[in-house]
């Protein structure tokens, strides 16, 4: 972690690297970043960093960066702050009346964050510097999709089989209501029945009366055959055949065939 | 070009990608070509394995022995026309066939057939389309025989001896029945709501149900 | 069926498949997990190999053997979490020019929070830029999450429950590492006290710490 790689004997390239530092103002990730790299003038492990130095350090760059009008973003100038009261914490004798954390406990933590910051630096060179797959080592080229036999087992529960078996069943029952249309006198029968036998009704006639045989007795049956021939009724009416009437609500209807005169 | 005869002789210590001129030993080809057909999207040809190593390479060579080295192993070195590629051992395909087994609902149909077999066997197709009210498509039933759920009956001793239908153990040990006869009949089925459909119109054939059972036990008597 | 005492003496000849209640033999075994193991790029997990394999065989064992197999071959065995995968050796890493894959360069914001990521998880985001001193992009953590080098761990029982993020399987097979505790320097990170996340002193928030260290110890003896 020693930086080594800059010659510690040239005092020079200290400061063409500090001024370089201020070019390069938007190359750092932050103020932490830009301590770690003044702390590297230093040429010192950075367990035995002078934290004072480094704060003036990043002091001065401050000001020359306002110098030179850099825009500074607003972390780096909180930055400055904080190692300004550190500064003058670290230069005062302690103030034993002084709450908080004392300026060598503030300065042992920013060294921590430098020195931790320093090793996920390095950790990351690395493992980047790792084989790495797909680069220095690969995987199988042909590979083998396993193929999914997709055996596809089909079920069925007893509910299933059940409910199927009774949608049959009442699917069968459903066809007995479908005969009951035969319980059903259509209009059509109706018509034809009455037309058959109007002639022979000269006088009023209970429609009732005209219902076909057998029809009178199951109350379905009934209701269906005096619909349709009142309905029939109606029809022949419209047609001129037969004359209706009924004398009171709830009173028989009545027919007759309409007198012929033509 | 430098190749002479003691370079095979020496020993595989240097460093192989450095040797532009003297071949890497043996045992080091046959590595690269292993390497390479393992890392290779496609089989790749001798004349390809030459142009990716080194100078002086063998690849025809290194190719034998690496055979030699898969030989009875999980996999094999395979010529796939004039290209070489790893694959697996022909005996070990069956790890290649992950089966999942999917669990389908058996269709409508087939449910209704298996249902009218099950009530009703030994039953033919046409009995079963008639119940059914619509033609049962072949597909259906062989499902069902593949299933192991239905089997052939006998043939019914009527004109044009048609085949029957049952149900097989695989069926009563699927839906957990001592025996068809166990089903419930209509009227259970209905009593315990299972009959979505209105009860029957007014005249309801009560006695249906005994019917139902009665020749449903004729008939298994028979099968 | 006919397995009888003998038959393990026997040659490895019988079909593997159908032995259901005997294991096949340790050689047959290691002959599975090579093929099931070539089969795929992706590194696959004993519980995996086990689930393909034919009942009773014990793939972690054939995993050793075979490991040792493969030792100073041109392709070796990984292990890669609780997975394994075959890999090409990487000193031969020059010949697979073709295969190279060109990966986007990572920006010194994603590798840094990639290391931080690896060495601290689980870690949040507010202690990766605690330890940057700047504040992580999301689409620094987007891309490391899209390359599916880190993921969500489990949330840290702190106040805000903020979402922790840890490496992945993934992570591991790219850098060719076996566990993240095989990560190079972690120990000497540790022991030197530098994947604390130490509280600044003018803010205590000392809990924190504590359930950082052992939230991360956990994490790396699971690993």
């Amino acid at each position: 972690m020693s930086d080594s790689s800059t010659d510690p004997v040239i005092d020079v390239s200290d400061r063409l690297a500090a001024e370089a530092l201020i070019v390069d103002v938007d190359g750092f990730e932050g103020p932490l970043d830009l301590l770690l790299t003044l702390s590297r003038t230093q040429k010192v492990d950075l367990r035995q960093i002078s934290v004072l130095a480094l704060a003036e350090q990043y002091l001065a760059f401050i000001d020359k960066a306002r110098d030179l009008r850099l825009e500074l973003a607003a972390d780096y100038l909180v930055m400055a702050a904080w190692l300004a009261f550190l500064k003058s914490r670290l230069l005062l004798p302690p103030d034993p009346t002084e709450e908080g954390p004392s300026g060598e406990e503030l300065a042992a933590h920013l060294a921590f964050q430098l020195e931790r910051l320093a090793a996920m630096r390095d950790a990351a060179a690395k493992l980047m510097a790792r084989d790495q797959l797909g680069r220095d080592f690969f995987a199988r080229g042909i590979t083998e999709d396993v193929t999914r036999t997709r055996r596809v087992t089909y079920t069925a529960t007893l509910l299933d089989l059940m409910q199927g078996y009774a949608r049959i069943r009442t699917k069968d029952e459903f066809r007995p209501f479908v005969m009951d249309r035969e319980k059903v006198f259509t209009m059509e029968e109706a018509l034809g029945r009455m037309r058959g036998l109007i002639g022979f009704a000269g006088d009023w006639t209970d429609i009732l009366s005209y219902l076909p045989d057998g029809w009178e007795m199951d109350p379905a049956k009934r209701r269906s055959a005096t619909a349709s021939t009142f309905a029939a009724s109606l029809e022949l009416a419209k047609e001129g055949r037969v004359e209706i009437r009924q004398s009171d609500t709830f009173a028989p209807i009545q027919i007759r065939r309409k007198s012929d005169d033509g | 070009m430098t190749d002479d005869v003691n370079a095979a002789d020496e020993a595989p210590v240097e460093a192989p990608e450095e040797s532009l001129f003297e071949a890497p030993p043996m045992g080091e080809q046959e590595r690269m070509v292993e390497a390479i057909l393992f890392a290779t999207a496609e089989p790749v040809t001798v004349k390809e394995l030459a142009g990716r190593m080194p100078h002086g390479c063998d690849p025809a060579e290194a190719l034998v022995h690496l055979r030699k080295r898969y030989e009875g192993r999980g996999v094999a070195l395979m010529r796939v026309g004039d290209a070489y590629a790893f694959r697996t051992a022909p005996d070990l395909g069956f790890l290649m066939q992950k089966e999942t087994v999917e669990t389908r609902k058996l269709s409508r149909a087939a449910v209704e057939t298996l249902a009218i077999v099950s009530y009703h066997q030994p039953v033919t197709r046409a009995e079963i389309e008639e119940i059914r009210g619509v033609s049962v498509s072949r597909g259906t039933i062989d499902q069902l025989i593949e299933l192991e759920w239905i089997r052939f009956g006998r043939r019914r001793m009527t004109p044009g001896r048609p085949v029957t239908f049952v149900v097989t153990q695989n069926f009563l040990d699927h839906f957990g029945l001592e025996s068809a006869r166990d089903l419930p009949g209509l009227k259970e089925l209905r009593s315990a709501g299972l009959l979505e459909s209105r009860p029957a119109p007014a005249t309801g054939e009560p006695d249906e149900d005994e019917d139902d059972d009665s020749d449903q036990t004729e008939m298994f008597d028979e099968a």
